[in-house]
């Protein structure tokens, strides 16, 4: 039972609200990322749950026993600091060896996980140097392999990757899924690498302001994400959100407006409610320079080159319209049509900011069909 | 980092200006302690004698055992250096990492202690010493010295400077106390040990007032009580020979610090923890 | 000390000093030995007190207040009304009429009567036997006497000291006197009660007469004034003697050997000045010896130890290591005392014969006393200084110390 | 010190904290035995008109306090005290820190020997010290004083001379003192943060302004340190010179709090006088350390 | 002339080399971005423009004057630290003012750059705070305001957005290329994310091992790679390297083989070589079901899910080639068939691992021709 359960679980410092009324379970042997943007308290969450803040208020369980008062060294938890935390006086060596000489671990054992992780995150030439002659990068490498080679129970990760570069990021995550494969611990990861997310996470927490916003797997929280927040958090460039007024069917965008599908139509009809925000990944519009029926029309006003792709900002009755785009062909001020994918729209109450939720049997262009409930906890 | 040369320059004037005033001293100590004392008396201004000899030293040894009294003083300044450094880096580890009730309060009272004046502790301190039957003897010299909060207030300053994170990740680990205190606290508190181990090494090694009271018979003296057998105002003191107890006095230190001075100096300078 | 015996049976007893290795320490050591090697009942165990003899009554303190104490202690003149007041003793004559009918009449065989008297407290009573002697006495550089023209006999009296000083500072250009100025009052006693003053009158302090101003004015003037004496501490003055920047020193013959070893200039000793038709009165300094010890076993022991320091040989060497003078009459001519020492260091000569003019240090009396010779110091400071004149100075003194006094 | 309360959960070992008080049990020991007892011994002494060793002692009350405090003596000799503990802060926590942070930051060579050498001296005794200065700074005939005549320059009569004495006692108590206190505040100085420092330099600020806004702060923990046995080191330390060399003369202008305790207790046996003044002293200092504790701790950094 | 040149600058620690003989110019006014594998030497090539790293040997040049010996002050160099060298002593706003407070800068002034840097990095809120007090977000924009604040001519940032969510990323890194636009300084520019990389870079100086492996547009770098190392490094995932043997047109990969089109085919015959590697970047292959012309057939291995992508693993006779596809509807074992855009492929001298260049007239699919030289150092 290595679950670790939050329960009403409040962290306070000085006046300062950090983590507010937390609930939610991380399952055994899941690999749990926590996203959410810098200073919501993800950091504070995996002190908690290694016994390195006090819980305010609330109860934390692992293990199904409640733990708020159980020392660290007593909880079978592995953890990478955001910080990395390397102590200075010992080489990289001992650093990674020091935790498990200390368990008394046989040495051919030590040995043996210490190759495997120097190898795994490219260490080796390393071994003897110590901390401060090594670069941002390397250390950070240390800290993870410190932390991997103690096979805990739970294992938790600030950031661990995020002074790698793209390869070594991709290469090192695909380890820590094989170790996790042969382990099994319960893994809670921090990142704001979102293809980090997806690629690892059997599900994604998300945090705003120290309070939860959605709990579900990376489909979903791409997908059916349950609010305002989740959908432009997630995905970069992030989610559009237009201010529309929504008209039995029509979608009315200042003076233009296009018409929804009739599943879309007799959901959002039925739903009851008209005062909507309307939501559109850059990803699932289609540009074209000639009219299209399902668009509006705006106005290029800038073109972002993001690799393999180009973002065009275009400025649609006032409001600005991120697409993304696989041409470069596109000019500053040219006239643009914007289409959204009718089977990737969003619509959100505009009060609550919540997902109204999305009509059954809604095919989507891949086949498959997301789970139609407005989650947010669980 | 790069500096302006003019400017460092004028700091080098000053060093060395300094270091003369400092070293010569020692460097005339050395000079005088082999001049016989009327040499010492004419030619003041020779630093190195004329008519150098032995005499002094000869004088020592003749009347002294002075290894003797050399070897009770570093057993003396050892095991109150060794004693005080532990239990000063034990307490500092509880005032650091521990919290329990009176903590301020006993941490206040300890570190008021290094302003009691010695003379107040002094009558009932031998007191003490009498009825535990250590008159004349090391242990009884030793004792009272290790109540000295210096220690504990140092190792206390440098260790609240260790990133709590790195112990954190110990206790994470599952790390015993001991552990922690072995294997992390006191490498990165290295610095603080030696500076206060050399400084209650150098001050017990040269203490005179406490055992003046204690130490009785001539086989157990320690250096500094040597050195005022050749004090006296009325007969007039022997400032050569003197000087001589004064050399060897400083030798033993001088060339402990000598042989570790690496170590020492870059125990200072490889401190590390940021 | 406790009851203490060795393996061999002897009692073992605690001889406490302050003979420091320029200052007889080599001789202790040696007397000790001696005496342990020929006797079959006691040990002694000679300890040093750095310090002088504060430094002894300081130990003898703490000792005391732990509820020990040695057997044979050196006490310092200036301390023995409080030692007498403070410490058990007992007298001398006391244990050798219990144990030693033998030396019945020892002390009184072998010691002038004036010379005993110095080892008496304020109420008449023997604490102690005088051990170590010493007289103030002036030395002089001849060279610079010579130098300025000056009779290199020295000056007799105190007013031919200040006449010398001024011709020699003027000649030459060096000092003419340094008065020696250590933490207590014994030469300033001599200067004044040379003078017909007298430190104490009655059991009240009385330094203040006519003729103790005159004296202290003497000395300020010529430290203030004329600038032609050097105000400094003990050492550095005996320095500046001895390295020719001082033509006369007035300083305890127990300087002795250290200015003669290493003076290297024509340097003699003469007696301690008069004041102009007047008899000079000098205070003894030393040390008595006086029995410490509790038990009767170690009494006995204690006696037996003293009386074997009181030979005429032991005295001898105690005398020609320390250049104290000896307190026995006998010894100076003695064949196997000092009789060809004396003819090799003729710097002894004017120590030995100014004896006859020796008075008891003063002592003021009560539990005060030390606070007394404290202000007494604290007053010469300010003198010297020339930060009050001594009229005002000497009386205003004299009446808080006799406000002190019981 | 709010850091300290910040500590305490973070790790929690409330739980723990037995093992807490069982590291102190061995200073405690010491300390009861040692300095505690003695010390509670004292102010009982306080009340009491005795000469240590008389078998009666008078209870009188307050009376070595009023004397204490309505002697003038007292206050020269405070006055003393605090000249003794500027003098003395200059000396060796200003300077030293100056030199360590010199050192440090804008030399480039030479460093170890000028560490070295500046430690030297540390290792010499006091009372070598003394009389080894005593010697050579005789105003007649030591050898400063000769040379400084070849320039028709005289050295002041300082063991006679108020003022002087506590300065040239001060340099002679530097002198020991100085190269401890150096290499103390070097290492804290050395152990910031290049990358903090090179911050600042990149900026170009000034060396003035990186050791009173950066170097200064950072390294206030030793520096407090250095700054709190300094003046310990201005009581207890000028002891010896004091002793040795001027008995706090003349008439009192070297005596400091802590001689005069002495000189009372040892010298004219007014114990009760002696422990009066002690206490006060204490009272003194202590309040001193309360105020330390109140208003510098807080802003000492440090890293946790 | 607020340009910076490196001329055979070489650094060593000890005996490893870490910048081996450096030559390139950063030019005034551009915004220039290092990328390069953890450890590469990025942070040490900042380090020596800032001054505060010694040049073991060459020039370093800064406004046309040798700056090896001049004093970090006088560089008017601002940076953003690796690890931030936050002052822990003071404040938030103490930090980002205390360099202008030292410059003597108008109140005003200082208070009107803290405002705006306080808002473009949404620390409204923390300025009284310590760094301690701090999650390592929140201190890296510190970091980051107290550098931006300075305006120095020359501006150097170490991964300063490494530790931020991707919304605030892109946000901060729009207001610095608007404060770029106002001030014009001379930016270099460390990061690991290659979306920062392209958005923000005028040039891109690829580094590998302490050595300079190509410095040219993110265009250029992206479709011109220098070489196996630049081609693989750059983009996620990497360009599919593959063993393969050229004869006459035909490109064989084990026992299949498939066709360049003519004015492929006439370039590589033309430049004699043929021992070749293949070069093509997973989003540039075609995947089908069913049997391609152009193509090879593999079989798909494992999806991994990236988003709003999919990686396709796919074995082709025994080696492994990622392709990227916006369909989940791949099956582990399945058979499919891969197809390489021929205007995006590439090829590489098997021995120098260097380019052999494209064709004249190749043309791209969104219509612009890069320039075909090869490029390494400029
Ligand atoms: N003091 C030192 N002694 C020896 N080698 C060092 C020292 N400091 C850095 N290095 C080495 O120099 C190389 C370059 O370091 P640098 O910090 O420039 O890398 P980087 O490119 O910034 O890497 P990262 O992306 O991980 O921050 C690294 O391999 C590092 O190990
Ligand atoms: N000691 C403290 N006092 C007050 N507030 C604090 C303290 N430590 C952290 N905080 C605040 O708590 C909030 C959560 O911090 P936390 O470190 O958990 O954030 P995070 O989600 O990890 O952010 P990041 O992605 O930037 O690392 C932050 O807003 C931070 O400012
Ligand atoms: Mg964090
Ligand atoms: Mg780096």
């Amino acid at each position: 039972m290595k679950e670790i359960k939050f329960e009403n679980v409040r962290k306070v410092y000085g006046d300062t609200e950090v983590v507010k009324d937390l609930n939610f379970t991380v399952r055994e042997g899941e690999r749990l990322i926590l996203l959410g943007p810098s200073g919501c308290g993800k950091s504070t969450i995996l002190r908690m749950i290694a016994g390195l803040e006090e819980i305010t208020s609330g109860n934390l369980y692992m293990n199904g026993q409640r733990v708020n008062d159980t020392p660290s060294g007593k909880r079978n938890v592995s953890m990478v600091f955001q910080n990395y935390a390397l102590y200075p006086h010992m080489t990289v060596k001992q650093n990674i060896m020091y935790a498990l000489k200390v368990k008394k671990i046989e040495k051919k054992e030590i040995e043996r996980r210490f190759d495997f992780v120097l190898e795994m995150l490219q260490l080796r030439g390393y071994e003897n140097r110590l901390p401060k002659q090594l670069s941002g990068g390397q250390r950070q490498r240390v800290a993870l392999a410190r932390a991997t080679v103690n096979r805990s129970d739970f294992f938790l990760l600030d950031e661990p990757l995020s002074n790698l570069d793209a390869q070594l990021r991709v290469s090192a995550r695909k380890e820590l899924m094989k170790i996790h494969e042969m382990f099994g611990q319960t893994i809670v990861y921090v990142t704001h690498d979102q293809i980090e997310a997806t690629t690892f996470a059997d599900r994604i927490v998300l945090m705003y302001n120290g309070e939860l916003q959605m709990i579900d797997t990376p489909d979903n929280v791409y997908h059916r994400p349950a609010n305002v927040f989740t959908a432009k958090f997630i995905g970069s460039p992030p989610t559009n959100i237009l201010n529309i007024e929504y008209d039995h069917g029509a979608v009315r965008i200042g003076s233009q407006s296009f018409l929804l599908n009739e599943i879309w139509k007799d959901y959002v009809n039925q739903t009851g409610t008209n005062k909507l925000l309307f939501g559109i990944r850059p990803e699932h519009i289609e540009l074209s320079p000639v009219s299209a029926q399902k668009g509006v029309r705006g106005q290029v006003k800038y073109i972002e080159n993001q690799g393999n792709n180009y973002g065009v900002y275009i400025n649609v009755e006032g409001q600005e319209i991120i697409a993304m785009s696989e041409s470069k062909n596109w000019t500053d001020g040219q006239d643009v049509y914007v289409c959204p994918v009718m089977e990737k729209i969003h619509f959100f109450d505009k009060d609550t900011e919540r997902n109204i939720g999305y009509p059954q049997g809604l095919e989507m262009k891949d086949g498959i069909t997301y789970s139609n409930e407005r989650k947010v906890n669980v | 980092m790069k500096i302006n040369r003019r400017v460092e320059n004028v700091w080098h004037l000053i060093f060395i200006i300094t270091i003369l005033i400092m070293i010569l001293p020692v460097i005339y100590a050395i000079g005088m302690s082999f001049k016989p004392l009327h040499d010492a008396y004419n030619n003041v201004l020779n630093i190195i004698p004329i008519h150098a000899t032995l005499e002094n030293y000869i004088t020592l040894f003749d009347t002294l055992p002075i290894f003797r009294i050399t070897w009770n003083t570093f057993i003396v300044a050892t095991v109150a250096t060794i004693f005080k450094l532990i239990t000063a880096f034990l307490a500092a580890y509880a005032f650091v990492y521990f919290s329990f009730k009176g903590k301020e309060i006993l941490y206040f009272l300890l570190i008021g202690t290094i302003f009691i004046p010695f003379t107040v502790t002094m009558i009932p301190n031998y007191l003490i010493i009498s009825n535990l039957g250590m008159l004349d003897n090391v242990w009884g010299v030793i004792l009272p010295q290790l109540a000295d909060a210096v220690g504990i207030f140092l190792i206390r300053q440098s260790m609240k400077n260790i990133p709590l994170s790195l112990i954190e990740v110990a206790r994470l680990d599952n790390m015993s106390h001991g552990r922690i205190m072995k294997d992390i606290v006191l490498p990165l508190v290295r610095p603080a040990i030696t500076s206060v181990g050399i400084w209650f090494f150098i001050s017990t090694w040269n203490e005179f007032v406490w055992p003046v009271l204690i130490l009785k018979t001539t086989e157990n003296f320690t250096l500094p009580l040597a050195l005022q057998m050749f004090i006296s105002s009325e007969g007039g003191t022997n400032f050569t020979v003197a000087m001589a107890v004064s050399v060897i006095t400083m030798i033993i230190p001088l060339i402990l610090y000598l042989s570790f001075q690496k170590y020492i100096i870059g125990t200072f300078t490889s401190s590390g923890i940021k | 000390a406790g009851n203490e015996s060795n393996e061999d049976g002897k009692t073992v007893i605690e001889y406490w000093h302050v003979n420091a290795e320029t200052q007889g320490g080599q001789t202790v050591t040696e007397l000790v030995e001696e005496f342990n090697a020929q006797s079959d009942t006691v040990e002694v165990v000679a300890k040093y007190n750095p310090d002088m003899y504060k430094g002894l009554m300081q130990n003898m303190q703490a000792e005391a207040a732990a509820g020990n104490s040695p057997a044979v202690v050196q006490i310092g003149w200036a301390f023995m009304d409080y030692f007498s007041g403070n410490f058990e003793y007992t007298p001398p004559q006391n244990v050798i009429d219990e144990h030693f009918p033998d030396d019945a009449t020892f002390l009184e065989d072998h010691f002038l009567p004036n010379v005993m008297d110095l080892a008496k407290n304020s109420d008449g009573e023997q604490v102690g036997v005088p051990y170590s002697l010493s007289t103030p006495v002036l030395y002089i550089n001849k060279d610079i006497l010579r130098e300025a023209g000056l009779d290199t006999d020295g000056p007799q009296t105190w007013e031919e000291v200040k006449e010398f000083s001024e011709v020699i500072k003027e000649e030459t250009g060096n000092y003419g006197l340094y008065f020696q100025e250590p933490a207590d009052n014994w030469a300033t006693q001599a200067l004044l009660e040379s003078n017909g003053a007298s430190f104490i009158k009655d059991g009240q302090a009385a330094f203040a007469s006519e003729e103790g101003i005159e004296a202290y004015q003497f000395l300020t003037d010529m430290i203030v004034e004329d600038e032609t004496a050097l105000h400094i501490g003990w050492d550095q003055g005996v320095q500046s003697f001895i390295d020719g920047s001082v033509a006369m020193a007035y300083t305890t013959i127990a300087q002795r050997s250290n200015i003669q070893d290493n003076a290297q200039f024509d340097v003699a000793a003469v007696e301690s000045p008069a004041w102009e038709g007047k008899e000079v009165k000098l205070p003894a300094g030393g040390a008595m010896l006086a029995i410490t010890a509790q038990e009767e076993e170690e009494q006995k022991a204690a006696w037996e130890f003293m009386s074997y320091l009181y030979s005429v040989e032991a005295m001898a060497e105690w005398t020609k290591g320390t250049g104290y003078v000896p307190p026995r009459h006998d010894v100076s001519e003695a064949e196997n005392g000092l009789n060809t020492y004396l003819e090799e260091n003729e710097m002894m000569t004017p120590a030995i014969n100014q004896m006859d003019g020796v008075v008891p240090w003063a002592s003021f009396p009560g539990n005060a006393g030390l606070q007394a010779e404290q202000m007494l110091l604290d007053l010469r400071e300010q003198l010297l200084e020339g930060s009050i004149s001594p009229e005002e100075g000497l009386k205003t003194t004299q009446d808080e110390i006799n406000a002190l006094l019981p | 010190m709010s850091s300290l309360t910040a500590a305490k959960g973070k790790l929690h070992i409330n739980r723990e904290n037995a093992f807490g008080y069982l590291l102190l049990i061995p200073s405690i020991i010491i300390f009861a035995v040692f300095t505690f007892w003695p010390f509670i011994y004292t102010i009982y002494l306080s009340f009491f008109e005795w000469n240590m060793i008389s078998p009666t002692k008078e209870f009188v009350g307050l009376k070595n306090y009023t004397e204490v405090l309505s002697d003038p003596k007292t206050y020269r000799i405070l006055g003393n005290t605090f000249l003794y503990i500027i003098l003395l802060l200059i000396i060796n926590c200003v300077i030293p820190y100056i030199f360590a942070f010199v050192i440090d930051l804008v030399l480039r060579k030479y460093k170890n020997f000028y560490k070295g050498a500046l430690f030297l001296p540390a290792f010499i005794s006091l009372v070598v010290g003394s009389i080894l200065f005593t010697w050579i700074l005789n105003p007649v005939s030591g050898p400063v004083a000769i040379l400084f005549n070849w320039f028709g320059l005289e050295i002041p009569n300082w063991t006679k001379a108020e003022g002087w004495i506590i300065v040239v006692l001060s340099l002679i108590t530097s002198w020991k003192v100085f190269g401890y206190n150096f290499i103390l505040l070097y290492a804290s100085i050395n152990g910031i943060s290049r990358e903090i420092i090179e911050a600042a330099r990149m900026d170009n600020v000034s060396l003035v302004r990186i050791f009173f806004q950066i170097i200064l702060p950072m390294s206030s923990a030793t520096g407090i340190y250095v700054f709190i046995i300094t003046i310990v080191q201005s009581l207890q330390y000028v002891f010896t010179p004091v002793k040795v060399i001027s008995q706090g003369g003349p008439d009192y202008a070297s005596s400091n709090l802590i001689y005069h305790a002495y000189h009372e207790a040892f010298v004219v046996y007014r114990t009760g006088h002696s422990a009066a003044i002690s206490i006060v002293t204490m009272a003194l200092f202590l309040l001193l350390l309360f105020l330390e504790f109140r208003y510098v701790e807080r802003g000492v950094y440090y890293e946790n």
